[in-house]
């Protein structure tokens, strides 16, 4: 797993390639605490280039928006593809998030 | 890897990605599409970092996993994981709900689900003092959809 | 591959790439240089190939082999090699006369001398109708000499 | 295994690249037994990209070799190096044939 980070207006751009899984899950989940104890509220997660999520995976993502979300914040994502939309559809993610074909669409 | 094959690792997160590897060349030597193998290993992720975190959690020692693939009637090919832990039986598990919205939705419970959705067949013995959990995956013959 | 680690294929030459790789990954990731998992690889050949072509030649089905790599007290690293063919005890093999020339020498048993000269310790069991033949190479702790 | 044949005076110069193992020494054999029911009795084994041989390999050398001998053939080496140069040496294959240091040597 690579994680990229940038920032768009008050959005943080989380780009993430290769695969979240219970071995590198730890990982983002600390990079988000960061940035959350920073002060961000605002997450776009980009995923054209990630090839696998597992369940340890979505519990990071979760656990971030539960904890922006009573601060006014949002998590959305873009570009899933594969192995990776079907997982946000089968756990129903795909309807919790707002999901974005593109990086451009969401930050519109 | 030809297979009837059996690998035993350690029940430790250390041994994830060889027991993911040799699951994933038993099924690509069957000629499953990459769609197929991957969904193959994340059935099988999820329930391995289960064993890892669940199963062995009373015990003092580190704990083994053995996992064999091979192909059964009618066109399946059949994965079955074996360990010593607690007695567990995954069918037993109550389905998350996957509609509640961020606020109510409760993190984790999605694994198990995840194997029961993506596999063909799921069953459960326990059988002199272990776990023996087997997953069926369908249609071995008909032509992969990638390749 | 994380040890210990066990693995079981059918016995057949369509197995050796498979058991070969099983083994040098294990090795290797206890840290031997190129030249002794080049080592270990050429004596697991020699013994894995014997029990293709003996082991169950009187016998109507695939046979199985079940390899283990694992560590042992003073830095060694062990293979275990079980099947479940003919008893044979690679000890009683004679030497082979590596002298003779061309025309006296012998062809074949080269194999069995080779694992001798190369492995630091090789023992052998009789144990539940199953051949155990058990590999050691020391000196783990060495600087491996090629990396 | 990659085996790559041609012809030096009398010589037939085997080239043989990789692995001479139990899986691929049947090809050699084949091979070896085809050139010597042509008629072929010198053959010189170039073996510096040869990475490995077991004793299924020496096998085969030695039965070509058994082959030539009577009818005044010969069988030599060269460019032998790390693993295969020990087997040859463990094994006596390196006293009883002939070995070169490189291809050039041996046919001179
Ligand atoms: N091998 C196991 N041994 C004991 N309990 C287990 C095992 N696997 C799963 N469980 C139980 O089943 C529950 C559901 O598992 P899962 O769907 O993977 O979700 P999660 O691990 O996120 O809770 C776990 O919380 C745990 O209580
Ligand atoms: N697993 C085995 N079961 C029965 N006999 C064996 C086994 N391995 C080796 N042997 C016997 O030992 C002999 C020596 O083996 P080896 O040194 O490998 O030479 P080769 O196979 O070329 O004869 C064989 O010829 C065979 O008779």
């Amino acid at each position: 797993m690579e994680i990229q980070t940038g920032k768009e207006k008050n959005t943080v751009v989380v780009s993430i390639k290769g695969k979240i899984d219970a071995v590198t899950a730890p990982e983002l989940e600390k990079e988000l605490s960061n940035l959350i104890a920073q002060g961000e509220n605002f997450f776009l997660f980009n995923f054209s280039e990630l090839e696998y999520i597992s369940s340890a995976g979505l519990r990071s993502l979760l656990a971030a928006a539960k904890q922006v979300k009573p601060k006014g914040g949002n998590i959305v994502f873009s570009g899933l593809k594969g192995p990776v939309g079907d997982v946000f559809k089968i756990s129903g993610f795909g309807t919790i998030f707002k999901i974005f074909e593109t990086q451009e669409d969401a930050l519109k | 890897m030809v297979i009837p094959a059996t690998i035993t690792l350690p029940a430790k997160l250390d041994s994830l990605y060889d027991f993911i590897d040799f699951v994933s060349s038993c099924a690509r030597e069957q000629g499953f599409s990459n769609k197929r193998v991957s969904e193959i290993e994340l059935a099988l992720e999820e329930i391995l970092v289960n064993i890892f975190k669940y199963a062995y959690k009373d015990c003092s020692f580190d704990g083994e996993i053995e996992i064999t693939c091979k192909l059964a009637c009618a066109n399946s090919f059949v994965i079955e994981i074996v360990d010593s832990g607690m007695p567990f039986d995954i069918l037993s598990v109550r389905e998350p709900d996957i509609t509640a919205d961020i606020d109510e939705r409760q993190i984790g419970g999605l694994g198990v689900f995840f194997v029961k959705q993506l596999m063909d067949d799921v069953q459960y013995r326990r059988e002199e003092d272990r776990n023996k959990l087997t997953l069926v995956i369908k249609d071995l013959a008909i032509m992969p959809d990638i390749y």
